[in-house]
């Protein structure tokens, strides 16, 4: 009850933020018929700019951190990842009318890492002056790329198994460097190295951190538009990716809240790093994740995956799971 | 001077356009032009310029000429054989006539 | 002879703030075909941040406001922008040589509002600090839609009168829903809407304010290049069309300037809002308008109406008419 | 193997762009590609990438390819027939070969 | 009704275009569609949307229809001669059939 | 000895700044494989803000200047110009295996000016708050037109003598324009105009200025994926070109340092100036170089010029000219 009545007030809150109202506004203009757009390459800049303010943040506070405190979170980060692939490997892939690579592929996606939403927790939690280990985003790649990796590997043996001649062995290097190479990693690794190994200063504090809020509002702007053009295209799949797609953030964040809450009692691990683990959990691949999965399991149908991520996954994943987790903080922490 | 020649059109997502220049060079085409697009097939939709969270799933337009048809032809067959089981894509021939022959 | 040496005033105050330089630095660079251009990507982004900026503080301020005060002003602007069409229809239309359906686009167009020429109205104002009520450029679309929806139902009548068959009745509730759905609009309503059911905040602060002078030099700039540009295609119509955009602003903009002194008597609304309906009325659309005004009037050629507004209405409005209602508010207000 | 097919190229104003597209879904087009382009004909100059106030007039380039000739044929004389006589646009039909039916 | 029209294709860098719409339009061209592109061939590569400091090399795709085969022929030999010795670019032409000829 | 010191002291404050990361971040991106990529549109955006504020700063500060000062100054930058391209048409020319044509194009590139080395030597002279004549960076277009007019005459003059047909007398007045209408030239010109005939005010300080450091951040972080992708380029030309593109920069920037030395002694030319009309020498075109010159001397191979100039050229001068002349500067006025 306390839990409903944390998350209704920390909703409420994120109501009264611009933040959530981006994203709602975008689904009204794309369900009215606007033909208001945001050019790609506006999307791609503020992608990177986001990405960059990220990596440039965490890579000045990892100088001063202790690395070791890292260790376990990035390996629990890694479970995550993977056990939440498995959990879709086990259930959506046995639903009826479910075909393997699709679920398999879908299942990727919400195991791996949402830039936007991880954008959105940041700005929210700092709102709610909730502190967190700078490094905490940091552990985007280690639960991203295992998710991915894992899903490619389960597909590619069952395809083995289905056929000899197709089924290839899976280059698990050769998918790790390609997750690395997607535009999403490149930028945040880009901004982490030059953080930890530079002094960026007033690159930082005049550009990329006073440029953070306002670009992510029109980001979130453009997924709330994608994420209602894409519903046709869910509409088209089997039912059981948007019930799955309902509830996978909420589980999968569960599943990083309780991990996250192992490495608050063993390591320190904070409770605000606690919410943004199990954020980064809940969220799901949207920029980098597809085309990989694309590549690499060309059978499966983008529309089932995509149309389960952007329309569904990704509005769950901010409207829903940061209050959620903030609210289920606060209860277990008593921020 | 109009000299016959073949012109390849090939239509595919972008994600496979380092993949099938690779095959029309190992095929000896001396040359190609890109364009990008947006498309509407089988598979998903994909819009046009509007932000687009699977820009990778847009469409590029790849064309090449050569005046050996027989060769032209191998190269899409060879492209569509490789991709187009798996992925989404289109290969069409079609006949033209270039100027300078020294070029295709 | 006030007015005169007063507007003299407000103009070279004008010249020496950099808001007309970019118009006029648009021309002159277009004028001496240089190569500089400002790519159709960062053109609409900053159109939505311009109008994003404008509907947040009007929806923020709309909060405290006494809405009924409003009521009278948008209504007023209904009425300018159909007399303005009407205007167009009753003089334009009946000049030798004109073809009636190019006529009525042009007073359409001429009838409704721009976003570029408001956005630098309010900066001006701002500058010369000049109060006005924030939830002044929200009469926008009230002058904007019933201008466009007028000409096109004249224009539609007279269809009809001319053949039978090809003269469809207007759906007025369509064109309205078009109307709304153009890109300025939604950004317009969507920044309203936020800023009056949110608490944008830093967003606003942090990016949408300090975005907002900065980006409308560059849209400036761009007017004044596209203002050169299509001066070529001017040259290919009837020379009414010149005429008539030459003096249309200043005409339209006195209407407004009238009728928003009515509302300061009657209503009390302030010098600053009477300037601010006088621009909009002698604004004409360069954003929305086109694109309505071609679907619904095919038979209208794009260059007579493009042309007149974008060669010489908006310079005018933003060049001329800007100091002049100042320089007349001044006189009338004794600001 | 390579089979006889039609394309149909249709060239016009951005704002036709979704009306034109009914047309050939309900013609039985299995797909089509658009590419964005500029050009100039009888009505207004349109540029190229430089911002316009006037995009939604840009123009747009959609290509499309039936096996059946007659089909592919209907479709462009319906776009014609229903929009070029007022709004800006052409249409052209021609020649090519595809290398897998089904898909067309 | 359809009518046989002539179709050229010109591909070159961008910085001739307004170069080779002067010869278009001398020569009598009524109409033509522009299309940015990129590509390959004997001389610089040219990338596609990314960031280029060499943009004014990239690639422009111009293509008009004429009903007078001669005089479509004969633009596109002139463009060649006066362009393609020295900058990169080709022309070919290929058949194809329009619906209104007073457009062409 | 402690010119060598000195560098490596400036050299290693420079790796501390994040100007140099991103150009080496860009080159392992690119190196790596990374589908990162910046679009276009932003490119430009980038390239236009950064010279509107240099134009501006220049343009505010030249009114106060004492404009004769400017004079000595700006005839030794067309002298600098001119006597890097003569050095490239006495050295490189006659190097074996290198045609004319290429080798004139490649000096007329080096002899010319880089907007974003300029850019990068303004932020860190910012840095390093060592002082400079706002005017210095006008001194742009004073070597930039003069060494590409001067690269155009020697090859058409070649052409001339190799065969009389086809060797047109070149319009020196013809290729001054153009290379006023370039994107960059137009626009610092715009900006230095603005800055000099109005009170760009808050324009200024609120937008121009602030974005300066994150912009420049990102157009290095280009310039260096540009660098890394063109060197498959240069390695198919002759290798002179690479041995060229490494030495030049330093002994243009030798010369530019020499000269300006003269004006120091002459006219007082600061210190800080001298810096700055060593590194705009040492830099080299990249943005409206290339296409005057692909224009203007066809047959030219333009994978040598510009292989050269952006894979060795730019990413010398900003990594090894900067630090160097600072360096040499310290050691020669001690400051
Ligand atoms: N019949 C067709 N005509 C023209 N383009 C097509 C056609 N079918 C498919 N395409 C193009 O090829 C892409 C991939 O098609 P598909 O593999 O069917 O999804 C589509 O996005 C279209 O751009
Ligand atoms: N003869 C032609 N050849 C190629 N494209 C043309 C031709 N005529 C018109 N177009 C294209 O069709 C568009 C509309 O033409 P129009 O209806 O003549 O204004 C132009 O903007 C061109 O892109
Ligand atoms: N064989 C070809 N097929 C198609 N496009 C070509 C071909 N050769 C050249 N091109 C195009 O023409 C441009 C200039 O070619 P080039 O003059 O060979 O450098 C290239 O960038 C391509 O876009
Ligand atoms: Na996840
Ligand atoms: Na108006
Ligand atoms: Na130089």
């Amino acid at each position: 009850m306390d839990l409903l009545a944390n998350f209704a007030a920390s909703f409420a809150t994120q109501l009264q933020s611009p933040t959530l109202a981006f994203l709602i506004g975008g689904m009204l203009l794309a369900a009215s018929g606007s033909r208001l757009t945001i050019p790609d390459a506006i999307y791609r800049f503020i992608v990177f700019v986001l990405l960059m303010r990220i990596g440039l943040h965490g890579g000045m506070e990892i100088k001063e951190a202790d690395l070791t405190a890292l260790a376990f979170p990035a390996l629990l980060s890694a479970v995550t990842g993977c056990v939440c692939v498995m959990m879709g490997w086990l259930v959506l892939a046995r639903l009826p009318g479910i075909k393997f690579d699709d679920a398999i592929a879908t299942s990727g996606l919400f195991g791996a890492v949402s830039a936007s939403t991880l954008a959105a927790a940041i700005i929210i939690l700092e709102e709610e002056m909730i502190a967190f280990e700078a490094w905490a985003p940091a552990l985007y790649p280690f639960m991203d790329i295992p998710a991915l990796v894992l899903a490619i590997v389960l597909a590619s043996l069952h395809a083995q198994k289905a056929q000899t001649e197709n089924g290839v062995r899976p280059k698990i290097g050769a998918i790790i460097v390609d997750s690395l190479r997607g535009s999403a990693l490149s930028a945040l690794l880009l901004g982490l190295a030059i953080g930890l190994l530079t002094n960026p200063g007033r690159i930082y504090t005049e550009f990329y951190d006073p440029m953070f809020r306002g670009l992510l509002s029109i980001l979130l702007l453009i997924m709330g538009m994608e994420a209602y053009s894409r519903l046709a295209e869910l509409r088209g799949v089997a039912h059981w990716f948007a019930v799955y797609a309902l509830f996978a953030p909420i589980v999968h964040g569960l599943i990083g809240f309780g991990l996250g809450y192992l490495a608050h009692i063993t390591v320190g691990f904070s409770p605000g790093g606690v919410i943004v683990l199990a954020i980064i959990a809940a969220s799901n691949s949207d920029i980098s994740g597809p085309p990989t999965l694309r590549a690499a399991i060309p059978n499966a149908n983008p529309s089932s995956y995509i149309g389960a991520s952007t329309s569904i996954g990704t509005p769950i994943a901010i409207a829903v799971c940061i209050p959620l987790f903030i609210a289920l903080a606060d209860l277990v922490f008593g921020l | 001077m109009f000299y016959k020649a073949t012109k390849v059109t090939i239509i595919a997502e972008r994600l496979l356009q380092s993949g099938i220049l690779k095959i029309l060079e190992a095929g000896g085409a001396k040359g190609y032009t890109i364009v990008d697009g947006s498309g509407q097939g089988e598979h998903i939709n994909r819009k046009g310029d509007r932000a687009s969270v699977v820009r990778a799933f847009s469409i590029v337009r790849i064309e090449f000429i050569q005046t050996d048809d027989a060769s032209a032809r191998a190269i899409a067959e060879e492209v569509s054989q490789t991709y187009f089981k798996q992925y989404s894509g289109i290969v069409y021939v079609s006949p033209v006539e270039v100027i300078r022959t020294e070029r295709f």
